[in-house]
């Protein structure tokens, strides 16, 4: 009898738990408050909470290789399977429309991604800090979290950094969510009240045609010049094709429901896995999550300076503040732009001009992961 | 790989990240501009479909919008 | 062509075929009919059943690690997916509230649970019986059938007992299904008449942050307790708080429908894949039929008694019916506590607070397998 | 192991189970009434504008700038 | 710099292009445009045309083992999952009433699948043909495209001739497209205008217990003479069983829809990662196409002939044009009897009746497949 | 194997693969037969469900057959 007791009594959690098990506990519990209480990104941030604290519970080792989360990871992300799942859905869900209205626009989603290369620059300096070291691979994937598309970094992280993971997928959604707080200062600061007030011309239509044939031209530049893009793209393109080519509808509406909702679960889960304390709870993360927090100021005013310049070129036809959209993090950032707007004058509807330098920052950052793939990785 | 290595590569990515993600995306605006010059223009009026899909209060309101529209016309 | 015909006719199952294969076919058809009759738990027992059948048809080999149940088999079952996703779907559609709305009853999912250990230590001494051999792992996994909830007994005997996890499933999901037909006359020959008309008084309102912080106390617990059960119980805490945190809806609505539809149909067909004849036409699946009806009585009995002791301690404020809900099979259990009630009372509506001990019961099953995880794992 | 060994580890397991089984639960129904006692009883909501759905604010803009392109023609 | 600048230029599609590569990626770009512009089969041929451009871009080595269409296609197309989990929900979505409303239509069902069998001695002869080889097994692979079934084809081309399985998938899905086009002429050319009015009395109508015991006979007949084709013929009556019970509509409805549509995505990525240009272009593939369209019209010329026999039999109570639609490709090959028949007779509607043949047909080519599994596999 | 010997296999497999095809459905036939004899009639009328659920012209043609039907009687 002892001996089960003793047995069972080894075999608790009071007994086993380490100091770091319990603080990425403490972390998992405190995602999942900022995702229900504070709205960041819930989709995302619970189940990357839940995961992290089932995966720090002692002796079940539910994140080991013969667990849950570990074998979705190793099924999902270690393959590229479940952020290519996701980038189908999401290219089944955005319509390109207001890119194709004003293509001009896509210059925007360009510079925005200057907030990737600077942080990746950023991350290297960064080896200066004693007890900090980031290899290249590493850097390039801090970096991608100014992409500010969730399946861009995760995609580029568990590629180039897994052990990195698990922080990089934290910071990057953490920030798509605190957007409408980091972006609104330095887009006032670096823009004039009489830039703000500008009005945009109404879209033009844009024909079923175009929308039809958009992916495939997008894809056809990709392939041509960066095939190492071509799996996000690629599969971002699909979903688009699906949902514009107006055939299979049952395809299209799967991609963009049931498939993702389904991928998002195991996704969220399986990158919890990698919130280990001995990873975690370390000086990178820190420095990932000022990284992170650079990353995206810098791309926001990368936008918004290109925006600038844009506004001058055009003889003041577009208004700086969609710059900012161009960091992608559909579609929180276009909206950002639009409140913005709409203090500086109750008549400037900006959403659907700022949505295309958005979606264009979505390609801008897998462009920018194929760059990072091709030469880093 | 020693600090100054690093540092000079991570540079040459810079130039060369943003070159390319200029040059792609440069490329795609002219190949989309040529595109919408050769295909006929239909009536399709574009509103943005946000990651998750729209709801029918959003849809209403659209429809609502665009059924004034086409009563000012 | 003498040649082709001979290997044709040497290919047919009519050439190929054994006795325990084709009863085995029969025991598939038994299980659909049973299903699609009388309604004894079709969701599950088609699959199976069907399963069963394609299992033993002979050359085709469909159970085999190259068949489709084979590959399904290792891939959900072995690695134990299919039933941790089922129990995160149960979590999404399962409401907690009667059981928030009075706590102390889930003293009553406790007591129910006796049915599972005394089974254990049952299975043990049915050794004297020539002919069956029980290691206590195959014991354990046996008496979890008692459990009276289908993944709890599918993930312990996939872990303890392979072998027997056909019939470990079979006679789960029957047992379920004959619960209005097993409880009742144990409910009444251990209650009074006068116990029986017990009204209850109506439960109070739950708040929704009561509902949204249950499932991560019930992971504390269990996680600083009992990290054995964890991966059960994380899972259905995981799907609850989905349900309940409301920011997700996309995610519980798919975790609960179409996601636990899917991982049904695979689970079933695979579970099928466990019905060999060699396995299933054995002294020990007529064990384990006698054991699992033994394990349901001594539940429902526990129950009703820890019931009644409720009624004497709270002065005939719970009827001890609802004791016998204590067992999980939910909603049937609590159905049947509810119809007993209203023959003994006809204003006496118990189904509400039938359902508390009834989920109650869905934990303490969770719980009991950590135990037996813990101990014989 | 023989029958016997078999037999005491089945009655030590009951034990043990039974009273995992109980403390567990016990402790659960502790803090559950503990929450329900600090917990405001009213039904508390938790508001977001995540991704998902199309938000009241987001609705208005898309109508406000129908409403604006349907002026400018 | 100038590394870095050649590093990336090395890695461009335009320095790593091979004239293969470009060919396959404007033979997946034409199989879209006929998808969608002119209604080939959409549902998979957008997915394969697609997956047939990634497959083949240089460099990112998608359809490579790490690659996300290698590592579906190992998964679901090597493995069957695919082909039989999509047989599933075919089950789930075909109403068998008419053919149990006039069982001794089957008949026509079993006539067209000459096609198979006449394709496969085609196949042989071929081999005459300098610079064509075909060994037993890829000539069956082959016959089967005349089958004017996607799964099953798909399915057994997987088993005994993957090199092939991309040109027969896309013979087979396009045939099926241009049903409306090859059967016609065939159907005119031996009917006479007096057959082709033939009216058909209305069908009987058939119970709820004869549809739900038709999937288990089914079964049973394969069981006991053919087991090698149990896993197709298997799936399709436990799809089918689903939905005719009737107690289990959440699993047929998941069956029939969301995972049907998820499988069909990744099916018909999968395949397109078989469009390699060494082995797409080529005179095998030639001969693939044209032994297509000879097992498409042999088997729809069987059909008819069969039904002229019956009208003959039946003394004018069939009309031979449901004959065609025994080739199966359903539901269009019926359509196109009903459309004939309404062109000889403006008041002869033979649609429901040519459905019977129709998934007949279905049957007839899995029972082909399992002899070809049984003899040459 | 030379091409004689496939010439004659394939020969051989047309026989036995179009026998057992016909074997496995008039047997079929049979049985189903047999059955519908058996199985007492209820009032259910069938319409077909064809696979990528139902395009207009289909609706109408099996609407028409209805309307046929029913005057048939
Ligand atoms: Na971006
Ligand atoms: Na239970
Ligand atoms: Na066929």
């Amino acid at each position: 009898m002892e001996q089960g007791l003793l047995q069972l009594w080894a075999s608790t959690g009071l007994y086993n738990f380490t100091l770091g098990q319990i603080a990425m506990i403490v972390v998992g519990g405190g995602l999942i408050y900022l995702a229900i209480a504070r709205g960041f990104e819930p989709l995302l941030l619970i189940p990357i909470g839940f995961g992290g604290i089932l995966a720090n519970i002692p002796v079940a080792d539910i994140a080991g290789p013969e667990g849950l989360l570990g074998i979705l990871y190793s099924a999902g992300i270690e393959s590229g399977l479940f952020p290519l799942l996701i980038f189908m859905g999401v290219g089944a869900m955005t319509d390109f429309g207001p890119l194709l209205a004003r293509p001009s626009l896509m210059i925007l989603g360009a510079a925005a991604q200057f907030g990737i290369f600077f942080t990746l620059f950023g991350a290297i300096v960064m080896n200066l800090v004693p007890g900090i070291e980031f290899s290249l691979a590493d850097a390039a994937a801090i970096a991608i979290i100014g992409g500010a598309d969730g399946p861009t970094a995760i995609y580029v992280g568990s590629r180039l950094a897994p052990d990195l993971l698990g922080a990089i997928a934290v910071a990057a959604y953490s920030y798509m969510a605190l957007v409408p707080i980091i972006q609104p200062p330095i887009m006032k600061l670096l823009t004039t009240a009489k830039e703000r007030e500008t009005k945009m011309t109404q879209l033009r239509r844009v024909g079923k045609l175009e929308k039809i044939l958009f992916p495939l031209l997008l894809l056809l530049v990709t392939l041509l010049l960066l095939p190492s893009a071509t799996p996000l793209v690629g599969m971002l393109c699909f979903g688009n094709l699906l949902k514009e080519c107006g055939v299979v509808e049952r395809l299209s509406n799967t991609a963009a429901n049931e498939l993702i909702n389904i991928v998002t679960i195991f996704l969220g889960l399986s990158i919890g896995s990698k919130l280990a304390a001995d990873k975690f709870l370390s000086a990178e993360t820190l420095g990932i999550l000022l990284l992170g927090m650079v990353a995206f100021s810098i791309g926001t005013a990368a936008g918004v300076i290109m925006g600038k310049i844009m506004y001058r070129v055009t003889g003041g036809a577009v208004n700086p503040l969609i710059g900012s959209a161009g960091v992608s993090a559909v579609p929180m950032a276009a909206r950002v732009s639009n409140k913005i707007g709409l203090q500086a004058n109750p008549q400037n509807f900006l959403l659907m001009h700022a949505m295309g330098p958005n979606v264009a920052g979505v390609i801008g950052s897998a462009v920018a992961a194929g760059v990072l793939l091709a030469i880093v990785g | 790989m020693n600090i100054e290595e690093l540092l000079v590569q991570s540079l040459q990515l810079l130039g060369l990240g943003m070159g390319a993600v200029f040059i792609i995306l440069v490329l795609l605006i002219g190949m989309v501009t040529l595109v919408s010059k050769l295909v006929p223009e239909e009536i399709v009026l574009t509103v943005t479909t946000p990651r998750q899909g729209v709801d029918p209060g959003h849809v209403a309101a659209i429809t609502a919008a665009l059924h004034q529209y086409r009563k000012n016309r």
